[in-house]
């Protein structure tokens, strides 16, 4: 059953973009290790971590397309849960760091000793070690996720309602996160760290290893999400989306079926945040700003929603453009940026790949029409399809 | 005469004295209503009788002020959701058309087969041979056999109004309420519809709420008339039409 | 000039109270020229203690930081600027003594402890000023520095003043200085009295300040007193809380109102409503950036000159963005969100390349600045203002709305399109205008904004996640809703501020929204029918 | 198919245009500083100035004749007021531009964030702003003030010259403020004030409504004693708050507000004649009367266009922490870092104010501390001014701290040595 569920996934482009993660995760870490720094096909490893940043970004815009695209949920607030996934990752880095922080102390971390607090809050605790952690990322963002989508979409909060609230949430844990009071170091976050299982966070190897994890993982969530969006659930997803009634009075309990994605969307988020933090090496409150769950939104449209490949595509073409723009343009970057959200909502409304997808079919009917017309005569297809 | 009692407890769908209504206006007054099993039922009436408030009851969109709602003289609906109702076997079928546009003729009919709705169920769901004879079946009847892979948004004004009922058949529901099915067919789709709800009506009840005269005429069967959210004749086509009440609230002289 | 020669008449005269010692102040006022701060501080006793009521004008001077001494003779004089050089006056005749290069003169330093002085010693000097409100400066002074060597100053006052207000300030001025002083029981009784009726947390701070040195006996009618005045405290702190309440209230409503229609009415999801507001204080900055070079005496009309403008400015750039870009995507509220998101971007940028990233400074025309006391209340003009303000904008927007034939027009657009552009409506203008007018109402908002906050590029990202909390709690599409909304989000948040602190308080505040939208998916005031969807 | 050859493309594309641009203009006969500062986002209202100031030095330094006889070329990015980007920028530039030392960083935030990269890839950071102190890095250079050359001198003001005996600590809830209030806290009841005679306050970040806080300032300070503010407010949130003082008329003879991060660039979105006397410490204002002081006003006034621009501390700081860098190049011949690393320390810079600053072994440097009243025209007007102090990295009112000092010259080479257990790696334990 679990076979037959995740063999449907496997559609042409998703193998292809599949396969396509998966050889970067190979590929990129070969060039930067193996390939002399000389040489033109050298991956110098500042880039490598930066892709890896971009990889984090696009598992969270596949992520948000999952609720957005397929069910119609505008989240506002994908961001809280990518940063509580992150900061889950910061804490244990923060642990590992040990006796090695300034202060030396070996339990806690520096900026707890510095406001001088004298023990290790409650909720620190479990956090040093590696797969309590690792569970952590998965169940804080999911469970956040599922006290807030049980209310939410019990009360039928629905819409931009919907949207705003989310906003709201990411907003009000921002401020809470500020707090130095709260216990993750304030506006500073988490920072400084030093190694992870054992392995240096700076060293290349420990790099290439995470970029190639963020490749593997951004694959295999690729993979659930297509699963999910091929099953039959995937369908009644888009049937909440166009006719929510429709699908209540088919007999559906629409809410679970919100809650359920929105869960699985904003677990997805969290392990996104986990690989984040220890390849950009801070985490702190300035992901949950309500303006990066908005930029999300964009990179997926951007891409096109509802496709899956597009809001992959979108993040990394959104964000090389911004490492691009702020490097090369530094006075003039935002008007570029600001240019390409309105001409792509204007242009390209279904976004790259949507647009792409529709030319396709497009193409398709027009071949399924002159099959109709020209019956017999098939070797004029050919040319039908060029 | 039978008695309240037995009607009650013959009937498969039980309205007694349901009265709702939306800040000051009321949309239902006192009205009862009984459907008995296998019964093909029309109703009429002015805009703002009441019809499609009344569906809403029964299919658990709106709550009533006060008033009984029994479904198999058993079931209280007022205390269930959409979802629950649904899955006890009642249809809706909305005023405007509404199908999944994205998804072809056949997912359309895939989605509404009466199995189980859960989230893994319908996550781990495989489509057995019997779901897909099924699903033949009712193309059949819906006379959309040809257009099984064009996506649903593709069809015709009429087609779309026939997947939907499509859809309700695959529900397998006990009672089906139809609300204006023939709301701009063509004359020929509308005789095809009245067939195509006759034959419906022979293995369950069917509630039609329809405009069209001509169209219930063509189905010839028991007419509920309303008015002002509450019963003003019942029975024969002919003699709710020659009602002096109905001819003065509706049809008009 | 003239009063002051008057002042200086009168007080040679009334100068002549034999508890005043004589002597020449001029030498005193030379020694400032090479006085540190704490010499400076004595010298200025010395000088308000010759009582020569001359030394007004150069002790005035002294604290505006106009009095110089001349390098080459340490000679004092109060200087005006005239250009690039220094006009001499003589610190007591006020004659003219010529000019001077800047370069040949140093300023005598003056700071906070020095104005404080001088303050006090004016208060002495000018306590029996023909000028009326200069006896009440003096009294108030007095009032705030209680000491037992004014007393029989403050008495022979009393005696021959004849103004109701400035002689009650008076007699409370006496019962501080009173209380502190070797006076009997009974007249320090009284006096409690007296500054218990005067109430207000100093009075409670004098009583506390005395309760030590008076006689035991007194004690319990100073704890009398206090408790008196306490409770009076409580109740008024109440009623200001709600004040500031409400004028949070205005300021979200302020912020809220344009994009309870481009939001609410038209249901574009406006990223870019912040900016429009920005865009409204910039254009503030600019008008009183050209009065101030132009025309200063027209600086307190500014406001009223830049309402017009920002209201254009602003309307014309929303025409601007609804024919560019949003009439592209009508039905795609979600599109709006994203192309509204960008045009925020570049108007941001944009900002920052013309006027640059730092703040600008729009100044507070003299009926928007200071504050009154309204009993124990203390009410700032300008957020008095602000409130009047918003609330007019509000109904005025309300009247458009509902009677004029534009309004009934915008009602039909949003909520049939097809049929009324099919009853002949031109549907593309009137959303056109929409916009340009929730626009233009953001840019009216940026005015009064302007006046309590930054005037810089990012004004408009701070106001606008409250103002998409405000509309969206208030109801979408529903205007009483945004006026609701607005200001029971202020009163709320202004009464968890005290006991939650600033930062809990706002979480506070957003937790409960969130909350509130699961009892009401639609809002305060949800909307019948038809609602934004996105 | 399409797709996939997309996404690849797209990854080719990002690495190129990352490395492809900036290969462009990198010419051999050059020297590179990185300038990090914000741009764009919340920060950009404060660092932008400094990028400025910071292209103005180079180009008068290039005036002289660059250093080591080659021109200097500044590459300045946007790291957007986006921590996770600093430390993405400082990479970019450091192991792409391969410039020899960066300039940047105004909140603590974006050092911490960078911090590692620095150390991990050997660079050099000079950081212009003052900071809460409690950090030593071998590769970075404090030129702002320590809390030590700021707070506590401006406290001893207010306590001696005011005779202020009640204290309101005001600030924005983030850890600057927080720090330094507990050093000041600890430092007041050191001086034997009573713990209730002191009021912490937080806000959050660009606070914008203070009508209540400036009414309970206004009632704690009505209890009979001389009653003071110590504002460590954060930039955006000043203003509002100072607009509000005026309207509910605190005046600065009755209770003094003493700011730390307010300067002629805040104050320039004000009307300051309501705010005659309250004060401001930091090492330097632009009414500082001083050959130096005049001639940087005027390069800054011909460079930027405008004579309406001001200058403040932290630009101050950017120079004297350039021409740190240029002595230190000039002495070592190369600007390899760890031979500029070792010949750094000990040099001296004349600073703006007529003094000198030098770099101290613990990558703090000598600043006076100066006192300012604000006057009626935006400026400051000097009131008192300390003789140097050296920056205190480790505060010795913090109990973790007290025993630790920094000292990054051979053989100690620490930047938390333990004088209790006379060991390198903090209080241990």
């Amino acid at each position: 059953m679990i076979t037959r569920f995740v063999l449907r996934a496997l559609e042409g482009k998703i193998v292809v973009a599949i396969g396509v993660l998966l050889a970067i995760a190979v590929l990129v870490p070969a060039l930067n290790l193996l390939v002399p720094a000389g040489s033109a096909f050298h991956v110098p490893t500042y880039a490598v971590s930066l892709f890896g940043k971009y990889l984090c970004y696009a598992l969270l815009a596949l992520a948000l397309d999952l609720v957005w695209g397929y069910c119609g949920i505008l989240s506002l607030g994908h961001g809280a849960f990518f940063a509580l996934g992150g900061y889950a990752m910061g804490m244990y880095l923060m642990r590992q760091i040990g006796s090695r922080g300034v202060y030396g102390d070996p339990l806690l971390p520096d900026f707890m000793v510095f406001l001088n607090w004298k023990e290790l809050p409650w909720f620190w605790y479990g956090f040093d070690m590696f797969p309590f952690a690792m569970l952590m990322v998965l169940v804080v963002p999911g469970l956040l996720a599922f006290l807030f989508g049980w209310f939410a979409f019990r009360s039928r909060v629905n819409g931009v309602y919907l949207s705003i609230i989310t906003q709201a949430m990411t907003y009000a844990l921002m401020l809470a996160f500020f707090r130095n009071d709260m216990g993750f170091g304030g506006n500073n976050g988490l920072t400084d760290y030093k190694d992870i299982l054992g392995f240096s966070v700076q060293a290349a190897g420990t790099r290439n290893v995470l970029f190639a994890l963020s490749a593997i993982m951004l694959a295999l969530c690729l993979l659930i999400a297509s699963a999910i969006a091929r099953s039959k659930f995937g369908k009644v997803l888009v049937g909440v989306r166009d006719a929510e009634s429709r699908v209540r009075f088919l007999g559906f309990r629409v809410e679970n079926i919100k809650l359920f994605t929105f869960v699985v969307s904003a677990m997805m988020a969290g392990i996104a945040g986990a690989l984040f933090v220890p390849q950009v090496g801070i985490i702190n409150p300035g992901e949950f700003a309500p303006a990066n769950s908005i930029e999300v939104v964009v990179w997926t449209a951007v891409g096109g929603r509802g496709t899956l490949i597009g809001p992959i595509i979108g993040a990394i073409v959104v964000n090389a453009g911004k490492s691009f723009f702020t490097g090369a343009f530094p006075e003039f970057w935002l008007y570029a940026l600001g240019g390409l959200f309105i001409a792509v909502t204007l242009f390209l409304p279904k976004g790259i790949v949507g647009t792409i997808q529709h030319g396709w079919n497009a193409r398709k009917a027009l071949k399924a029409a002159a099959e109709r017309e020209k019956g017999e005569d098939t070797d004029m297809m050919p040319q039908a399809a060029e | 005469m039978t008695t309240v009692a037995e009607t009650r407890s013959k009937s498969l769908l039980y309205l007694e004295n349901v009265s709702v209504s939306f800040d000051g206006f009321k949309a239902l007054n006192a009205l009862s209503f009984v459907v008995e099993p296998g019964e093909l039922r029309a109703i009429i009436g002015p805009n703002g009788a009441g019809k499609t408030t009344m569906m809403d009851i029964i299919t658990g969109k709106t709550r009533p002020d006060t008033g009984t709602v029994l479904f198999e003289d058993a079931i209280d609906l007022t205390k269930r959701d959409e979802a629950d109702i649904a899955q006890l076997g009642i249809g809706r079928k909305f005023q405007k058309p509404t199908v999944f546009e994205s998804h072809t003729v056949w997912d359309n009919l895939e989605l509404a087969l009466n199995r189980s709705r859960g989230v893994f169920a319908t996550l781990f769901y495989a489509l057995t041979g019997e779901d897909r004879a099924r699903i033949e079946e009712i193309l059949e009847t819906i006379r959309l056999t040809h257009r099984t892979d064009e996506l649903a948004a593709n069809l015709s004004h009429g087609q779309k109004q026939w997947l939907e009922i499509g859809m309700l058949l695959a529900q397998e529901p006990k009672l089906l309420l139809v609300d204006e099915p023939v709301a701009g067919m063509t004359d020929a789709e509308t005789a095809e519809t009245a067939i195509l709800l006759r034959e419906i009506a022979e293995t369950r009840s069917v509630v039609v709420v329809e405009h069209d005269m001509g169209f219930i005429r063509e189905l010839g069967v028991k007419v509920t008339c309303l008015a002002e959210g509450a019963v003003l004749a019942e029975g024969s086509i002919d003699f709710v039409s020659s009602d002096p009440k109905v001819i003065e609230n509706y049809l008009g002289r | 000039m003239l009063i002051r020669f008057v002042t200086l008449f009168f007080l040679i005269i009334s100068a002549a109270a034999p508890s005043l010692a004589q002597s020449d102040p001029k030498p005193f006022i030379d020694q400032l020229a090479d006085a540190n701060f704490k010499q400076a501080e004595e010298i200025i006793g010395q000088i308000a203690a010759t009582g020569d009521a001359r030394v007004v004008p150069a002790l005035e001077a002294f604290a505006e930081g106009d009095l110089y001494a001349r390098k080459a003779d340490d000679v004092v004089f109060i200087t005006k600027t005239s250009g690039s050089k220094l006009a001499l006056v003589d610190p007591l005749t006020g004659e003219s003594a010529g000019e001077a290069a800047k370069g040949a003169m140093t300023k005598i330093k003056v700071n906070n402890n020095l104005r404080r002085a001088i303050r006090d010693a004016l208060g002495a000097l000018t306590l029996m000023s023909p000028d009326r409100n200069a006896r009440l400066q003096a009294a108030n002074t007095m009032l705030a520095a209680p000491s037992e060597d004014n007393l029989e100053l403050i008495e022979t006052a009393l005696a021959k003043e004849t103004d109701g207000e400035v002689r009650a300030r008076m007699e409370e001025a006496r019962a501080v200085s009173l209380l502190t002083s070797g006076r009997s029981i009974e007249e320090k009784r009284e006096a409690i009295e007296r500054i218990r009726n005067y109430g207000g947390r100093d009075a409670i701070g004098v009583l506390r300040g005395a309760y030590g040195s008076v006689d035991a006996s007194l004690q319990p009618d100073i704890d009398k007193a206090i408790g008196a005045i306490e409770s009076e405290i409580a109740l008024w702190d109440m009623a200001q809380n709600v004040w500031y309440g409400l004028s949070l209230g205005s300021v979200l409503l302020l912020a809220a109102i344009g994009l309870a229609i481009t939001f609410g009415v038209m249901g574009i999801i406006n990223m870019a409503h912040g900016e429009m507001v920005m865009l409204g204080a910039y254009s503030t900055f600019v008008v009183q950036d050209l009065i101030r070079s132009s025309a200063p005496q027209l600086f307190d009309w500014s406001l009223a000159i830049a309402l017009p403008v920002a209201f254009l400015v602003t309307a014309a750039v929303g025409l601007a963005i609804e024919r560019g870009v949003i009439r592209f995507l009508y039905g795609r509220p979600l599109e709006t969100l994203l192309a509204t998101w960008g045009i925020s971007l570049i108007l941001q940028q944009a900002i920052r390349s013309i006027f640059g990233p730092t703040n600008q400074e729009v100044g507070n025309p003299s009926w928007m600045s200071g504050s009154f006391a309204l009993g124990g209340m203390n009410v700032t003009w300008n957020r008095m203002w602000i409130i009047i303000f918003s609330l007019s904008i509000f109904f005025a927007l309300l009247v458009l709305m509902k009677k004029s034939s534009f309004g009934l027009q915008m009602r039909a657009v949003t909520q049939n399109r097809r049929m009324a552009s099919s009853m002949g409506i031109r549907t593309p203008w009137v959303d056109a205008f929409t916009f340009a007018l929730g626009s233009g109402i953001a840019g009216i908002a940026g005015v009064a904004l302007s006046q309590i906050d930054n005037v810089s590029p990012n004004l408009g990202q701070s106001y606008i996640i409250d103002s998409f909390m405000v509309v969206v709690f208030g109801g979408v599409g529903n205007l009483w809703g945004t006026l609701v909304g607005a200001m029971s989000l202020g009163v709320l948040n202004k009464f968890l501020e005290p006991w939650a602190g600033a930062v809990l308080g706002k979480i506070l505040v957003l937790v409960l929204i969130i909350l509130f939208i699961q009892k009401r998916p639609r809002g305060l005031f949800a909307l019948k029918g038809r609602a934004v969807e996105a | 198919m399409k797709i996939s050859a997309k996404l690849g493309g797209v990854l080719l594309a990002a690495a190129l245009s990352t490395t492809a641009f900036h290969g462009a203009f990198a010419q051999e006969d050059t020297i590179k500083i990185g300038v990090l500062h914000s741009l764009s986002g919340t920060m950009a209202i404060s660092e932008t100035t400094l990028k400025d100031a910071m292209l103005m030095l180079v180009e008068e330094q290039n005036k002289k004749g660059g250093v080591l006889g080659k021109q200097i070329e500044a590459v300045v990015v946007d790291p957007a007021s986006d921590w996770p980007l600093f430390a993405e920028k400082a990479r970019q530039l450091i192991s792409q531009d391969k410039v020899a030392a960066v300039f940047g960083c105004w909140t603590s935030s974006s050092r911490k964030s960078v911090l590692p990269v620095f150390e991990e890839l050997n660079s050099i950071l000079f950081y212009p702003v003052q900071y809460e102190g409690e950090e030593s890095s071998r590769n970075i250079f404090y030129t702002g003030a320590a809390p030590n050359q700021q707070a506590i001198p401006a406290v001893d003001y207010l306590m001696n010259t005011e005779g202020v005996e009640r204290w309101v600590l005001a600030g924005t809830d983030y850890v600057y403020p927080q720090t330094t209030n507990k050093i000041l806290k600890a430092y007041l009841m050191s001086k034997g004030v009573a713990e209730d005679d002191i009021m912490i306050n937080y806000t959050p970040f660009g606070h914008s409504d203070w009508q209540t806080i400036v009414t309970d300032i206004k009632n704690f300070g009505s209890a009979g004693k001389k009653t003071a503010v110590v504002s460590t407010i954060n930039g955006d949130a000043n203003v509002p708050f100072y607009k509000e003082l005026a309207n509910q008329g605190v005046k600065a003879e009755d209770i003094p507000v003493v700011a730390f991060s307010v300067g002629e660039e805040e104050l320039a979105g004000l009307d300051t004649a309501p705010l005659v006397g309250h004060l401001a410490a930091w090492n330097y204002f632009q009414s500082v009367d001083s050959e130096a002081n005049a001639e940087f006003i005027e390069q800054w006034h011909a460079f930027t266009g405008s004579d309406k621009r001001v200058t403040n501390d932290p630009m101050e700081a950017a120079y004297i922490g350039f021409n740190a860098w240029v002595k230190a190049v000039e002495a070592a011949g190369t600007t390899d870092t760890d031979a500029v690393l070792d010949t750094i320390i000990g040099v001296t810079v004349p600073n703006l104010s007529g003094g000198y600053a030098t770099v101290m072994p613990n990558h703090h440097i000598t600043k006076p501390v100066l006192i300012g009243e604000i006057q009626a025209d935006g400026q400051f007007e000097v009131v008192q001014e300390t003789p140097a102090v050296v920056g205190d990295e480790w505060s010795d009112y913090l109990p973790d701290s007290k025993d630790l000092i920094a000292d990054w010259r051979k053989p100690m080479e620490c930047g938390n040595f333990n004088v209790a257990t006379g060991k390198c790696g903090g209080k241990g334990s």
